[in-house]
């Protein structure tokens, strides 16, 4: 029962960590042509500081992280056995790409926060576009493989 | 401007009232078997899988919310002030106290 | 098929999510405060700007969720009755129930941003919005929970 | 205006995110293992186990192993070595152990 709620505030906790994650990485994109001021995906890329999302992209992408690092073990007692047993060799390999990023995220943080912190280092304005886009891509592969391997078989029945 | 809004309100209103009435009542005149893919005014055989009346719940609420937005749209139009708005949300919560109620029993 | 479909339901009430939550937070914003702050950021967002995309997102989302609903019925519900986890099947009919409700409230919801000038109407307007925002959230953590019991292959 | 970051914070950071990937992705490619756990029986150990005590867990050796090893290098670079770093390596570097991972995992899918 407890790994169901903590797989629930998981997935929670991810969809405001992709939300803010989304946001940044919306704004880093380097935009094309002129757009008009009003339109909905205007307002996402204008918006003030893309700054401030940085400490609550690494709260959240850690604490999340944690989170899951936690579950990961019924996960490995209760579903990827199945997986197995089944031959769902794709699922469970997609979900072994899952761990791997989520850990190369992690190590991604304090070179990610610093740039947001230190925006006056030579060259790091492109460094710093393609680490947030490189974390947001982390964020969306690991949210959507958690879903799809949790509509297989959940956790905490 | 506020005109529209009363019979949206009613729309809105009438459709949740009804189409959890339905529900409440069990008035399914039309079953869908989604395991047959059929559509039927009968109770068919349990072969035939369970029955759904979601949908049919669906098209009778909006029937009845669209006939009674319509003769919203000919009410005074003082009225429209006075509860306009106001009916869009009261309503609609009212549904959901409703549905807390009558669903509970699943949770006891 | 039916995972794709899905799948693609639950992005769909991932982006609804995040736009509803926006409008009915900001909503209740009764003076205009700096955006220095991550959560001030969240509240300082102009609410009429994402009616459409709430509107649009929850007609997708609604149908996409009618569509594999009867998927529900035949290998989820039968389940969760089997196995007598009776608050799931509980669960699932309010979300049913919600979502559609939600529904029919979009034509005034719509109205009441993009007609009735954002002066007037205020408290009916918050309101709306705060009850289509929990809407989305009971459907959405509802919808998390019995995946989590049992999918949709 | 905020304060810039004391330079001796800003290269043990910049060091951290380069080590880290690449430890991390040498040692589950190695399967080094500095312990494993066993989630079924809640213990940890530094050898493997008979099968009955379950599967056997070393992602989070892996972690320990990379995070360990990051911020020894974070600590031991010097600052003016890792002032002169190339900031396009704190992408490409996980970026290249992401691609890798996915080429790797692909033995998955093989069938």
């Amino acid at each position: 029962m407890i790994s169901a709620a903590l797989l629930i505030i998981h997935g929670l906790a991810s969809i405001v960590l992709i939300g803010a994650i989304t946001h940044q990485a919306i704004m880093v994109w380097p935009a094309k042509h002129a757009e008009q001021p009003q339109a909905f995906f205007t307002r996402l890329r204008s918006l003030p500081q893309p700054s401030i999302y940085a400490n609550t992209v690494v709260i959240l992408y850690a604490a999340n992280f944690f989170l899951g690092a936690f579950l990961y073990t019924s996960y490995r007692v209760d579903v990827r056995p199945y997986l197995e047993d089944t031959g769902l060799f794709l699922a469970a390999g997609a979900f072994e790409t899952k761990e791997h990023i989520a850990v190369l995220g992690l190590g991604l943080l304090p070179a990610y926060w610093l740039f947001w912190k230190e925006p006056s280092r030579a060259g790091s304005v492109t460094a710093r576009s393609y680490i947030t886009l490189l974390l947001a891509f982390f964020v969306w592969w690991n949210f959507i493989i958690g879903h799809v391997l949790n509509n297989i078989r959940g956790l905490g029945l | 401007m506020m005109n529209r809004l009363f019979p949206l309100a009613v729309f809105t209103s009438v459709f949740a009232v009804v189409y959890y009435a339905c529900f409440v009542f069990s008035y399914t005149p039309v079953r869908f078997y989604p395991l047959m893919g059929e559509i039927s005014t009968q109770d068919l055989p349990r072969t035939a899988g369970p029955a759904m009346g979601w949908f049919t719940w669906i098209v009778i609420g909006s029937v009845a919310g669209l006939v009674a937005g319509i003769a919203a749209l000919l009410a005074p139009k003082n009225m429209h002030e006075r509860i306009g708005a106001h009916l869009s949300w009261i309503v609609p919560a009212g549904v959901v106290v409703w549905m807390l109620w009558v669903e509970k029993h699943w949770f006891m | 098929m039916i995972t794709v479909l899905l799948i693609f339901h639950g992005l769909l009430a991932l982006f609804l999510i995040g736009a509803i939550t926006h409008q009915a937070i900001g909503v209740w914003k009764s003076k205009p405060i700096p955006s220095a702050t991550f959560f001030q950021s969240l509240v300082n967002v102009r609410g009429g700007t994402y009616t459409n995309v709430v509107t649009i997102l929850y007609v997708m989302t609604a149908i996409i969720g009618g569509i594999i609903y009867p998927s529900y019925v035949l290998d989820v519900k039968g389940n969760l009755a089997d196995a007598q986890i009776n608050a799931a099947i509980g669960a699932f009919e309010l979300k049913e129930h919600f979502a559609i409700v939600g529904l029919a409230m979009l034509p005034s919801y719509w109205y009441l941003w993009k007609k009735v000038p954002l002066t007037e109407q205020v408290l009916a307007r918050r309101l709306n919005t705060a009850l289509i925002a929990l809407m989305v959230w009971t459907t959405l953590v509802v919808g998390h929970v019995i995946n989590n019991i049992k999918g949709l292959i | 205006m905020t304060r810039p970051l004391p330079s001796r914070l800003v290269s043990a950071l910049t060091v951290f995110s380069l080590v880290f990937p690449v430890v991390y992705t040498v040692a589950y490619y190695n399967e080094w293992a500095l312990f494993w756990f066993y989630p079924l029986v809640g213990e940890l150990y530094t050898n493997l186990q008979p099968p009955s005590r379950g599967p056997a867990m070393i992602y989070y050796g892996w972690i320990v192993l990379a995070f360990v090893s990051a911020a020894l290098a974070g600590a031991i670079v010097p600052r003016r070595w890792a002032a002169h770093l190339w900031v396009g390596w704190s992408w490409i570097v996980p970026l290249a152990a992401t691609l890798f991972t996915l080429a790797y995992e692909t033995r998955w899918f093989q069938g």
